[in-house]
C-alpha cells in the first residue's frame, strides 16, 4: 500500500469525494487560495474552481451555519473550524441546529456535513488554542464524532463522514501532521462508531483515540518486555461511542486504563467508564484507572504542556498500578 | 405570484395577497382563542398587524425559492401555501401535524412547502439561509433563499457574521427585518442602535431598503426588486420592514409595557384594512367580494381547526425516530 | 423558617446581595424594565436604579462578555443567558475567555461572575429550548456550576456564587419556579462543591440534581412503602463534584443510581459512575444504573416530554433492579 | 500623553511617541531573529509597519485606562509600558515572563501596565472590552477602554454584538481596527464586505473614523478626539487605521499571497520615516537626536532579551496554580 502523511491523506480523501461527487465543498479561513493553513486543501481550489473551494472570513458560527444551511439545501460540504478550541463559537449552528434539523423535520431534512477541525495539542500553542475539547460535540445526539489516529485511518473515516447523512466532525491531531503511513485506495471507507484493537494484549485493555494512540502503543511496546501485555484500544469514533468493542475488550483483559488529554471531569474516560461499570462490572479485576490532562487550562510553554498531557510513562504507571 | 419591479400590481394580484393576509389574520385569531382554550400548548407567537410582511415577501417568490423564520412564523408557512389543516394540528401538538407534534408552533418544519424551519432560537436561522443560498449557487438552482428575523434577533452575532458572508459571495439570499418595535417586552430601543436595521447594509456594501411594513404594495415592489437582484446574481438585500406587534410577545403576555393609545394608533395603519380600501377605491372591488374572502379565510381556518382537534394527540411511542438519517425510523 | 416560592427566593438573593455589596450587577434580556422574563429580578431596578440592572440586546455571547469583561474591572456581575441552550452562543466568553483569565493573568485577574441561566424541561418548549446542557460547561477547569433543587437552597447557592471570585453558572429549573419551600436569611450561603443527603436510605444512592430531586424524593418515598430505603443526594453542584459525599453515601449503600435530564452520553452520570469505578469500586454490590434521556431531541408535545425524560417509575425501576 | 482635540501636538510630545515607535520596531525586529535562533517557541505575530497605531492610541491613555488586544499585541504592550525584559522573558517562555511562560506571545496579560489581555482568539477581546467600559461606567471610574482588533476579526459575530451594546449604553470604549489588508492569508477584500470598518460605525449609531494607520499625527488627533467624547460619555467610537502588516501573519509565513510591489509601495509610507520627517521637517529636532533615541531602543530591547535570555525556562511545577481565585496557589 501506498505510503502517505497524515495531511496528505487528508488532501486525498478530498480530491477523491469531490471528484466523486459534484456536490462536495469546502469552506475554511484559509482553506482556498493559500491551500489551508496548513496544506491540507491543497489543490482543490485548482481543480475543482471557486464555487466549490472557499475561503470564508473568521465567522465560525457563519461557517458552521453554512454547512449546515448548505446541506439543508443538498450540498455535501465539508467546512472548517481551524481549532476545536473555536467549536464554542460555532455551537449553536452545530448543536443547536445542525443535529435536530432531521429530527424536527420528521425525516425530511438531511445534514450531510463534515466539519473538519484541529486539535494543537503539543505545539506549544497555549491556553486558548490546544483544546481537546470533543465532548462539547460527543454529548449532543444528531451529531457524530470521529478522530483518526493515522493516516490510513483520516483517510478512511474523512472519507466516510463526507458520505455520511449526518453531520459529522472530524478531529484531526496537528502532532500528527507529517506523520507516515499506508493508506488506502479510493474505496477504504472506515465505518463510524467501531474502534479498532491497534495492537492486542491479554492483561489491560487501554481506551484511547487520536494522537494519544501512539503514545499508547509505545507505552505498550515498552510494558510488553516487562512481561505485561497491553491491548491498544483505538475508538476511531468519539460519539457514538463502539459499546460491542469496549466490552469485548474488557472482557478478554479485565483491566480498564483510559487516557485522553481533555480533562478528566466529563471527558469520554467518564463515559467509557460508566459504560462498563453498567454493563461489564463483574468482568472487572481492578479498578478502572483514567489518565488524563489536570483540571487547569493548558500553559505555552514546553515544558507546561510536557507536565500537562499524558505521557507515556504515565500510562504505564497507570498500567501497572492495575496489576500491582 | 410576482409583481413585476415597474409593472403596477394587478386586481387578481392584490386580491390575492389580501385572501393570504387575510387567512394569517383569522388563523392568528383563531390560534388565540385555542390557546386560551388550552388546545395549543408551548408558547404560541402570533404576527397580528404583520400580516403584510408574510404575503409580500412569500408573495414574490416562486417555487422552489425557499424561506427560513422565526418563533413568531405562522404568517410565513401560511404564505408560502402550507396546509392548513396539517399546521393547525402541529401547534395543537397532534399526531397528524406537520411535525407529529414534535415542533409545535416555534420549531415548526416544511421542507414540501420551501420553509427550511422556524426556529427557537432568536437569529438562529439567518446563518442557515446563507448556506442555503451557497447551495443555490454552487447547484445553479436558481432559487432565491428568504430569512425573516426580528429587531431583536438582528443583535445576534451569526445576523452579522452572515450578512457579511453573503455580500462578499453575491448569495441570493434576502434578508427581512420584521422590524416590530418589541423584542420580548424590551422596546426596540433599548436593545438596538439604530432606528431601522437597513441602515446596517451599507456596512456590508449591500443593497438595504427601509420600508413600511404595513404597507403590501411597497413591500410587494421592494421583495420583487430583492428577488430580482437575487436572481440576477447581483447579491444580497437587507429590508426592513418598520411595524408593530398588535399583540403580546406570547399569548398571555400582560403588555404593560405598551405606551398609552399606541395599539389605537397603530390600529389607524392595520394592513388589511389598507389593502381593503385600496382594492375597494382603486379596483372597485365590490364590498361583498371582499366579504366572500374574509368568509372563506374564516371558514378555511375554522376547517381545519375542527379536523385538526378531532385528530390524536402526539404520542411518546416515536421519540426516537429520524435522530440520525439513515437509520431505521 | 420563611417559606418562598423558587422565583422569590432567587430575587431575594439577588436583593439581599444588591444591598451588601455595590459592585453587584444584573444584565439581561428583560431582566430590567420587566423585571426578567419570569418575574425573578422584580424590583431590583427600582431599588438599585438603572445603571446596576440593565436590560440588554438578545447577544448572548456579548451579555457573557459583558460579564466577565465587567468582572475583570472590579464589578461582580450576574447576567443571564435565559435559557441553558443558548449558553452555545456565550460559550467561548464563558469557557474561553472567562475561565482562563485568573490562569493566563497568573492570579492578577478575577472574574467573580454569576451567570443565572434556566432550564425550561418539562413545559413543552420543544428541541431547541429545553436542553439540559450543563456539561458543555461542566467539563471546563475554571468555571462553576450549581444547580438547585430547592427554594432554600437556590437562595444559598446563588448568594455563594455571587460571593464567589470564578465565574459560576446557576441553573434554574423553571418547572420549580412555584415550589415552595423554606428559605434562610441573609447569611445563608451554602458551600459550592458540597451536595446534600436530601433523604438518609441504607440499600441505593440515587444521585440527582435540580428538579431531578423532586423525582427522586417521590421515587424514595413509594419504594419505601415496599421495603427499600433509598438514600437521595442531591450533588447540588455539578462542577466540581463532592466525591467525597459521593463515595461516602456509596459506601453506605453499595448500590449506585445516577438519574438526569441531560443525555446520557457524556451527562454527569458518566462522570460520578467513572468516579466510583477508580475509587471505589470494591464496594459496589451491584452494576451502577444510570436513568436519564434518551439519545434524541427532545419533543416539544406532552407525551412525547413525558416520554423523554426520566420519571418517577423509571426511577423506581433502576432501584429494584439493582436489588434483584 | 494626551494630545489635545485642537492643541497641535508639541516637539515634546512626538519625540516621545517616536521613541514609542522605534522602541516597538526594534523590538519586533529582534523578535524576528529570536524566533530564528528558536528562542521564541510557538507562534509569533509581529506588528512592523504598524507601529503607529500602538503608539498614537496608547498615547492618547491616561493611567488606569485599560486595553485589550489580539494575537499581534507586542505593540501594544510596549507602548503601554510593560517592562521589556518581562515581556521579552514571557515571550521565550521564561518562568520569569509575565506570565510565567504560561501565555507567551499570543496570551499575554499584564494587568498591571493596564492591560486586560493579548487574545488567542480572533475577536475574543472585544466583548470583554464592553464589559470592562461597563464597570467603569457603573463604578464611574472614569477610565476608557480601547480595544484593537483586526481586519479579519470585524468578521466576528461577538464584535458586532459589542458595538451595539455600547453604542446603546454610551460606554468609555474605542474599538480600534487596524486593518492591516490580511486576515493570514488571506486579503480583507476576501474576508470584509467593506473597504473600511469604520462604515459600520452609522449602523451602529456610533461615531466612525477611517484614519492613515501610518499616520501618527492623524492617529494621534483621532484618539485624542475619541478618547474625550468616551470620558465625557459621548459613548464609543469606531475607528478603522488603514496600514499593512509588512511581515508574515506569523514568523515563517512564505508570504506567497503578496502582490508585487506591495511592501516596496507601502516602504514609502513607514510611518517610522515619516514621522522622523516631521520631527526634523517641521521641529527641527537633529539628526543626532533622533539617531539617538534608535540607539537607545536598540539597546533597551537588547537588554531586555540578554537578560530574559540568561532566565530559566518555565517548568512543569506550577502548572496547576491559579485555577480558581481564593484557593492557594
Ligand atoms: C438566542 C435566543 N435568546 C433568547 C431567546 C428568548 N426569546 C424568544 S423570542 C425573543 C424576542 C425576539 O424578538 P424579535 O427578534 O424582535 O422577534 P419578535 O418576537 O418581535 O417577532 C426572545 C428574547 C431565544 N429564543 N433565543
Ligand atoms: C476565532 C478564531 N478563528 C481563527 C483563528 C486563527 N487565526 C489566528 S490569527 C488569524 C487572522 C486574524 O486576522 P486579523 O483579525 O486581520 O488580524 P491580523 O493577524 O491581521 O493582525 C486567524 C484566522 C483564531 N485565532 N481565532
Ligand atoms: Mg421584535
Ligand atoms: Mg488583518
Amino acid at each position: 500500500m501506498k505510503e502517505l502523511k497524515f495531511w496528505q491523506a487528508i488532501n486525498e480523501a478530498m480530491h477523491e469525494e469531490f471528484a466523486r461527487d459534484d456536490c462536495v465543498t469546502l469552506s475554511g479561513i484559509d482553506a482556498g487560495t493559500p491551500g489551508g493553513a496548513f496544506s491540507a486543501s491543497r489543490g482543490l481550489l485548482e481543480r475543482f474552481g471557486p464555487l466549490r473551494v472557499r475561503d470564508t472570513p473568521i465567522s465560525e458560527a457563519a461557517i458552521a451555519g453554512l454547512g449546515v444551511g448548505a446541506a439543508m439545501n443538498g450540498l455535501r460540504p465539508i467546512v472548517e473550524i481551524m481549532f476545536m478550541d473555536f467549536l464554542s463559537l460555532a455551537l449553536e449552528q452545530l448543536a443547536g441546529q445542525g443535529a435536530k434539523q432531521h429530527f424536527m423535520s420528521t425525516g425530511r431534512l438531511r445534514v450531510p456535513l463534515t466539519v473538519r477541525t484541529m486539535c494543537a495539542a503539543g505545539r506549544n500553542a497555549g491556553p486558548q488554542h490546544a483544546g481537546s475539547l470533543e465532548t462539547w460535540v460527543a454529548h449532543i445526539p444528531g451529531l457524530k464524532v470521529v478522530w483518526p489516529s493515522t493516516p490510513g485511518d483520516v483517510k478512511g473515516l474523512l472519507k466516510a463522514a463526507i458520505r455520511d447523512d449526518n453531520p459529522v466532525i472530524v478531529i484531526e491531531n496537528l502532532s500528527l501532521w507529517t506523520a507516515k503511513g499506508p493508506v488506502g485506495g479510493e474505496d477504504h471507507v472506515i465505518e463510524i462508531g467501531k474502534s479498532e484493537v491497534k495492537r492486542a494484549g491479554r492483561d489491560v485493555t487501554l481506551v484511547c483515540v487520536g494522537s494519544m494512540v501512539q503514545r499508547a502503543l509505545a507505552a505498550a511496546g515498552e510494558l510488553s518486555a516487562e512481561g505485561i501485555e497491553v491491548e491498544v484500544l483505538d475508538l476511531r469514533t468519539v460519539s457514538p461511542l463502539d459499546r460491542e468493542g469496549i466490552l469485548a475488550s474488557v472482557a478478554r483483559t479485565h483491566r480498564l486504563v483510559i487516557a485522553h488529554d481533555a480533562a478528566k471531569p466529563f471527558g469520554f474516560g467518564a463515559e467509557v467508564a460508566a459504560i462498563v461499570a453498567e454493563e461489564a462490572l463483574t468482568e472487572l479485576d481492578a479498578p478502572i484507572r483514567r489518565v488524563t490532562a489536570p483540571w487547569a487550562p493548558l500553559g505555552t510553554a514546553p515544558a507546561q504542556e510536557l507536565a500537562y498531557y499524558p505521557g507515556t510513562e504515565d500510562l504505564k504507571a497507570a498500567v501497572r498500578s492495575l496489576l500491582g | 405570484m410576482n409583481i413585476g419591479h415597474n409593472a403596477a400590481p394587478t386586481r387578481e394580484q392584490l386580491t390575492s395577497l389580501y385572501r393570504t393576509m387575510l387567512l394569517i389574520r383569522r388563523f392568528e385569531e383563531q390560534a388565540v382563542r385555542l390557546v386560551n382554550e388550552q388546545k395549543m400548548p408551548g408558547s404560541t407567537h402570533t404576527c397580528i398587524g404583520q400580516e403584510a410582511i408574510a404575503a409580500g415577501i412569500c408573495g414574490a417568490l416562486r417555487q422552489g425559492d425557499q424561506v427560513l423564520t422565526t418563533h413568531r412564523p405562522h404568517g410565513h408557512f401560511i404564505a408560502m401555501g402550507v396546509d392548513l389543516k396539517a399546521l393547525t394540528a402541529e401547534l395543537m401538538l397532534k399526531q397528524t401535524g406537520i411535525n407529529r407534534g414534535r415542533c409545535g408552533s416555534m420549531h415548526l418544519v416544511d421542507p414540501d412547502h420551501g420553509i427550511l424551519g422556524a426556529n427557537g432560537v432568536v437569529g438562529g436561522g439567518v446563518p442557515l439561509a446563507v448556506g442555503a443560498a451557497y447551495a443555490a449557487q454552487v447547484r445553479g438552482s436558481g432559487q432565491v433563499i428568504v430569512t425573516f428575523f426580528g429587531d431583536g434577533a438582528s443583535s445576534q452575532g451569526g445576523c452579522h457574521e452572515a450578512m457579511n458572508l453573503a455580500s462578499l459571495w453575491k448569495l441570493p439570499v434576502i434578508f427581512v427585518c420584521e422590524n416590530n418595535g418589541y423584542a420580548e417586552m424590551t422596546p426596540s430601543t433599548a436593545h438596538i442602535s439604530v432606528s431601522n436595521i437597513a441602515l446596517r447594509a451599507p456596512g456590508y456594501g449591500m443593497a438595504g431598503v427601509h420600508v413600511d411594513g404595513n404597507d403590501i404594495l411597497a413591500i410587494s415592489e421592494v421583495a420583487a426588486e430583492a428577488v430580482r437582484r437575487a436572481r440576477a446574481g447581483e447579491g444580497p438585500t437587507l429590508i426592513d420592514c418598520e411595524t408593530l406587534r398588535m399583540r403580546g410577545h406570547f399569548e398571555g403576555d400582560p403588555e404593560r409595557y405598551r405606551p398609552e393609545g399606541q395599539k389605537s394608533e397603530w390600529q389607524a395603519r392595520d394592513p388589511i384594512a389598507r389593502l381593503a380600501a385600496v382594492l375597494s377605491k382603486r379596483f372597485d372591488v365590490p364590498a361583498d367580494e371582499l366579504e366572500a374572502i374574509d368568509r372563506a379565510a374564516t371558514g378555511a381556518v375554522a376547517d381545519a381547526a375542527r379536523l385538526a382537534d378531532a385528530d390524536p394527540a402526539a404520542t411518546g411511542r416515536d421519540i426516537l425516530d429520524f435522530v440520525y438519517a439513515g437509520e431505521a425510523a
